[in-house]
């Protein structure tokens, strides 16, 4: 059983990494690379937890194999932030109590800020579907879209 | 457990070939599940998606070449294939959330063959052709005769699906796909209808093709509720007549999912509501 | 005396009686008392009770002072989410 | 010094406020380290054999294959614990299977290896013989004489003879004469309602991190809502003094009750005893839908008489609850409180704990009542609507009250039922238009809301700022709470506070975070160890201004003299007296450790607008409002937060969360695919009405808010449903398949 030499970027970072061949991606993430804030919830790509993005697009990273991860670009909760800057989905979150647990927090955020990328004026509605596959059971969600849909504003009224 | 990426489709029929217990990894949002339900123990898996090609959604034919590793996000980005194939790629849309989306493929969900599956009435609706590449060379197959069953497909030993071909989109048609689902994200498919059709000047139905899914061991082509609209406008005697016509061509089962009785009814509920939805479309209507 | 209001089953195994007397001034004494006066309510007691004296609901405290004119009810166990 | 709060309402200076939580850029941050965020050098991994049968005696296990497999550490079977002490004798039962697997799921033995794979197939290599034995999972079924049987000797004596022996008990509450209360009734509603189990479903799967020595020195890191609770049953469990094993609380990812009890721990400090190695273990989803605490199915009759002005005449609940495989279901507590929202002369209840083959329920967010007011406020909905009565004015009219003797006994003191109600009755909600297929429902509930042991530990840092110690996982922002209370009692800022939750080692006995007791009962523990340190502080102004301690007052975070015969001296801050503490006796703390008593109940109304599509049966809910009553609302956003989250595990209980076994007894939908929790795109935004009467209890008059709100939604919707389908539903959960069955049997 040998293992699968893979070469990525994470978070910026190059990084190489050994992981057998069943690893996913999200079982490298956090026992290979020490990288826990992504979380697994369900390991079967039903409740967001794991959310990372992979050149740009989101996913579930316990639904992708460690080694396909070779030569494509990853980011994680762990890169959202920049120094001590919080990226402002980051920052609205604490302000609008937008977690109670924080288990669930780290996929949203992902989840979040890929929409906003896409997306820099969603409505509720686009909010709750583009977040569906994020299971929250703490929240009962309300927060969570105001805040996604208050930094959205603030966003806008940046640029 | 092997993993390999080949760079052609030589390379990955030779590898899918040579090796009992072979497995085709395109967006993996089902093939990883059953890995770790451990309901299958691959010796090999190949992952197809650095293959020339199977990335890629091409015009041809005036219809349009999906490769057999494009997600469903992609297709979603893709204006002209929204525009001719709204159904499809709606029903492509519908499988998992959206970072599943990101992942998940049609020919994906056509070779994990469940009997639930999103976008596979809505690819027999369109009339969509799969093309399969194996050791004995290319062949074309109508999707609606690539699953067998429950889990199972026509494939031979070696074969995948390349890509799916969605054919030209004529004049005044239309397509939809509505599903059943207990909420509103994030479930299997209770049941499930696609519907194709084209309409003359007077917006009578040319041509139509309805399949359902999730109300028998694979998909089912419903031939008497497409000729029970045909030439005809969707007025609502034709469209009791459509709903009477799926929900009696309905084979379900009781399940954790849905009753028997319950399938029946909204399988004939879902043909009338997607059949209006096709219907504006052709009539170039938003829906 | 302190009159102390018994769950509908209880009372079946004290006799009947839905209010008991017991001779008490703390929690201690009173459920001490239950059990001597009652022995019919000894499995009840062992597996644990919660009591209300003046609409407070008090499940351990020993010494929790109870007055000749407090409303104390047995209540049974109670558990949290 | 003077401290003692006098009654006079109390001006908060932060109290009340929503500042940013302590713990919040770790958690979006990804750096809050939860249950399986842990590793340790020359870690194992340890895995769990589970039953595939419902129910089977266990007649042989053989591990040796298993612990021959190279990398594999350790190999674990109940054999390995021995005889437990009884207190813990069932939790061992579900831990690890003794004579009997008793459900589907249920751990049959455990191995330690050296990675996940070689664990996996360790677990393959374990073989068992089963003698599979008939089941019963259904409770009405298992009430049955005849039905499989699944434990012998554990009936108590309240149960009459002759029932079977799953029937473990009955209790009975109330007072007055139903029968005589009934003949006053213009109208009586009979009907049986059904709830199906549902899972707590926090997303954080259980894990945990062992190490045990051959010294009996144990260290455990574990996700749970009360680390104080693991360490005390592992102890008694593995027969360890509780001094010698240090357990630490991680980050918890929910828990709503399902995480007050151990399933891996004990399991997990044996592994690692065993191989002399730390041993992590993580439950997979399915494990834990499978083999944790759902909650009770139940299946309740309630008769309900009522005059047609609306007066309820006498009110009767039987309710039946399988608790799964050990007796403990929580039907008492729905006995106990279905009926307390109302002020009735002719009230009784009666509770039936059954067992069954399934997992033994845990604690879920007011355990047992959700499912009693379903019954009870379905029922009071139905007579209201019969004689064309404003179901809130009904429920005003019978309102309990101060003074009110409750339908479980005491006599209530100030509660805050009739100012939800008449919130209710008051907010644009009630009288906004409905659409076709449209209805309106509403329910209230009730919760007990506990207190318990409980200790605080609270520092003044040299720098005059403060650290506080306390024992109880933070599951929903109670650190921002106990911080917002050390400030205000010391006055001083909120970010001069940090709050901690201290490990086993660090403080005394906690209670679990439960029973919505921890801004209660931890919060009443800061402020007396903050009342603690000001006084101390006090003490070392008045040395150093030689003057007494009783002339020394604190406010706004200094110390001052207490009048103009005081003597004159200029305020000395916190800061300043900690700079000289060591002048003047050494480091300053404050600490209180009670067994707190006193937590005040609390009321709610809930209000939701449905529509039901009448050709599939699904329901969408447009709109929902809560009405609670919180005491005070330490951090309101986290009180909105509460209220919101319970109203939303409650439309999932009611719409689609059920537990779903097959002819087998087999679960069939142990995954989040299928069993299905509320996603984003199902609600609305979920408004929130926080009424605050003053707990005489807390020094703030805080309640707790946590579990009340999960109580009122699952009548809430039924009414709601009810009125859009135009028919009753008596079942839960209201799936389409099931609405649309009603409606077309309704013709």
């Amino acid at each position: 059983m040998s293992r699968i030499h893979v070469t990525t970027k994470i978070n910026g970072d190059e990084t190489e990494f050994l992981c057998e061949a069943e690893a996913t991606l999200l079982d490298v993430l956090r026992d290979e690379l020490g990288l826990t804030g992504t979380k697994e919830g369900c390991g079967t790509g039903d409740c967001g937890a794991c959310s990372v993005t992979v050149d740009g697009r989101l996913v579930c990273s316990c639904l992708m194999l460690g080694a396909e991860a070779e030569g494509r670009e990853i980011t994680t909760i762990e890169g959202m932030a920049t120094g001590e800057t919080l990226h402002p989905l980051q920052k609205k979150f604490i302000e609008m109590a937008a977690l109670q647990c924080g288990i669930c927090t780290p996929g949203i955020l992902v989840a979040a800020k890929s929409l906003l990328e896409r997306n820099p004026d969603p409505s509720e509605e686009e909010v709750r579907y583009w977040l569906a596959g994020n299971l929250c059971r703490c929240t009962g969600y309300d927060k969570i879209i105001r805040a996604v849909l208050d930094t959205a504003a603030d966003m806008r009224r940046a640029s | 457990m092997r993993f390999e990426a080949p760079r052609s489709v030589e390379e990955a029929v030779t590898a899918l070939a040579g090796q009992t217990g072979a497995h085709v990894l395109a967006g993996g949002t089902d093939l990883l599940v059953k890995l770790r339900a451990e309901m299958i123990e691959p010796d090999l898996i190949v992952d197809i998606k650095r293959i020339a090609g199977m990335r890629e959604i091409a015009a041809e034919e005036g219809g349009w070449r999906i490769g057999a590793a494009v997600s469903g996000a992609e297709m979603g980005e893709h204006a002209g294939l929204v525009a001719d194939w709204p159904g499809v790629v709606e029903a492509a849309g519908l499988i998992g959330s959206t970072q599943v989306q990101g992942r998940a493929t049609l020919a994906g969900n056509l070779c994990n063959a469940s009997p639930a599956a999103d976008s596979v009435p809505a690819m027999v609706a369109a009339g969509a052709v799969a093309r399969i590449v194996g050791p004995e060379g290319t062949r074309d197959l109508a999707v609606i005769d690539v699953p067998k069953g429950p889990g199972k497909t026509a494939l031979e030993r070696g074969e995948f699906i390349a890509s799916i071909f969605l054919p030209a989109r004529g004049a005044r048609s239309g397509d939809a796909y509505l599903r059943f689902i207990p909420r509103t994200e994030m479930d299997i498919a209770v049941v499930g209808c696609g519907i194709s059709l084209s309409l003359d000047e007077a917006g009578r139905v040319t041509a139509a093709r309805v399949a359902l899914g999730a109300v028998g061991p694979k998909v089912i082509l419903v031939e008497a509720a497409a000729e029970a609209i045909k030439r005809r406008v969707l007025d609502e005697a034709a469209l009791s007549d459509l709903a009477e016509a799926c929900s009696k061509a309905a084979t379900p089962i009781d399940d954790k999912r849905g009753t028997v009785a319950f399938r029946r009814h909204v399988a004939g509920v879902l043909a009338r509501r997607a059949a209006v939805i096709a219907e504006a479309r052709a009539k170039g209507e938003t829906a | 005396m302190v009159k102390v209001l018994l769950w509908g089953s209880l009372a079946d195994l004290a006799d009947g009686a839905r209010e008991v007397e017991v001779e008490a001034d703390t929690l201690r004494a009173l459920l001490d008392g239950l059990a001597r006066d009652h022995p019919g309510l000894r499995p009840e007691l062992a597996r644990g009770v919660s009591v209300s004296i003046d609409g407070r609901i008090y499940n351990d405290s020993w010494f929790t002072p109870i007055g000749p004119e407090s409303e104390v009810v047995l209540l049974k166990r109670l558990q949290g989410g | 010094m003077a401290l003692d709060d006098s009654k006079k309402p109390r001006e908060f200076k932060i109290v009340g406020t929503r500042p940013d939580r302590p713990d919040g850029i770790d958690k979006v941050t990804g750096r809050a380290r939860f249950g399986a965020d842990m590793v340790a050098p020359g870690m194992l991994t340890g895995r769990i054999l589970r039953s595939p049968h419902a129910h089977a005696r266990i007649k042989r296990i053989d591990t040796s294959k298993a612990e021959s497999l190279p990398g594999v550490k350790a190999v674990v079977t109940r054999v390995d614990f021995g005889a437990v002490p009884d207190h813990v004798a069932d939790i061992m039962d579900n831990c690890m299977a003794g004579e009997k697997a008793l459900y589907d799921g249920h751990a049959i033995a455990a191995v330690a290896a050296i990675s996940p794979a070689v664990a996996r197939h360790a677990l393959k290599l374990i073989e068992v013989d089963y003698e599979v034995l008939p089941h019963v999972t259904d409770v009405d079924e298992a009430m049955k004489p005849g039905a499989p049987v699944l434990h012998e000797g554990r009936q108590e004596e309240t149960v009459p003879k002759g029932m079977s022996g799953n029937v473990i008990a009955r209790a009975e509450f109330g007072h007055g004469d139903i029968e005589a209360g009934l003949k006053q009734a213009d109208r009586v509603v009979e009907r049986t309602y059904r709830t199906a189990a549902t899972h707590q479903g926090y997303i954080e799967p259980h894990a945990c991190l062992a190490t045990m020595g051959a010294d009996g020195q144990g260290d455990l890191w574990v996700c749970t809502q009360g680390h104080y609770m693991v360490r005390n049953t592992c102890a008694a469990i593995l027969g360890l003094e509780q001094g010698q094993l240090r357990v630490t609380a991680s980050e918890i990812g929910g828990g709503f009750g399902g995480k007050t009890t151990v399933f891996l721990e004990p399991v997990a400090l044996m592994l690692a005893k065993k191989s002399g190695r730390p041993v992590k273990m993580v439950m997979s989803r399915s494990e834990v839908l499978r083999a944790t605490g759902p909650t009770s199915s139940t299946s309740i009759d309630v008769k309900i008489g009522m005059t047609k002005e609306g007066r309820i005449t006498a009110g009767f609940a039987e309710l039946r609850y399988q608790g799964g495989a050990w007796p403990g279901s929580p039907v008492n507590m729905g006995a106990m409180s279905g009926f307390a929202p109302y002020d009735l002369e002719n009230v009784k209840t009666v509770g039936w704990d059954v067992v069954t083959n399934r997992p033994k329920a845990a604690a879920y967010r007011a355990p047992g009542a959700p499912m009693a007011a379903f019954a009870i406020e379905s029922a009071i909905d139905e007579l209201a609507k019969g004689f064309g009565l404003d179901p809130l004015a009904v429920r005003l009219m019978n309102g309990a009250d101060e003074g009110t003797k409750s339908s479980y006994g005491p006599t209530y003191p100030a509660i805050g039922l009739k100012a939800t109600l008449e919130a209710a009755r008051k907010h644009p909600h009630w009288t906004a238009p409905l659409g076709k297929n449209q209805g309106r429902g509403v329910a209230c509930g009730f919760w007990f809301n506990f207190g318990g042991d409980t200790c605080v530990s609270l520092n003044i840092t040299p720098d005059g700022t403060v650290t506080v110690s306390e024992g109880n996982p933070d599951i929903g922002g109670s650190r921002a709470s106990m911080t917002m209370m050390a400030a205000e009692e010391l006055g001083i800022p909120y970010d001069q506070v940090r709050t901690i939750i201290a490990d086993t080692g660090s403080l005394g006995q906690n209670e679990v975070t439960d029973g919505s007791r921890v801004t209660f009962a931890v919060g009443l523990a800061t402020i007396e160890a903050a009342r603690a340190a000001k006084r101390e502080m006090c003490r070392r102004a008045a040395m150093i201004w030689d003057i007494d301690e009783d002339a020394v007052e604190w406010e706004d975070g200094a110390a001052r003299p207490a009048g103009p015969n005081a003597g004159k001296f200029p305020p000395m801050t916190i800061k300043e007296i900690a700079a000289v503490a060591s002048n003047t006796g050494g480091p300053i703390a404050g600490h209180h450790e009670v067994t707190a008593e006193g937590a005040g109940v609390s009321f709610a109304t809930h209000m939701v607008d449905v529509e039901v599509d009448p050709e599939t049966g699904a329901t969408k809910i447009l709109r929902y409002t809560v009405f609670q009553d919180a005491g005070k609302a330490v951090h309101p956003s986290y009180v909105e937060g509460q209220f919101q989250g319970g109203a939303v595990q409650g439309i999932g209980w009611a719409l689609n969360e059920e537990y779903i076994y097959g002819e087998d007894g087999i679960l069939q939908n142990a995954g989040f695919l299928d069993y299905r929790i509320p996603v984003a795109s199902d609600l609305p935004m979920i408004d929130t009405v926080i009424l605050e009467i003053p707990n005489p209890g807390h020094p703030y008059g805080v309640r707790g808010v946590g579990e009340t709100s999960i109580v009122p939604p699952l009548a809430a919707i039924a009414n709601a449903v009810s009125a859009a389908a135009g028919v009753r539903m008596t079942q839960l959960p209201m799936s389409p398949p099931r609405v649309l069955a009603a409606i077309q049997a309704d013709g």
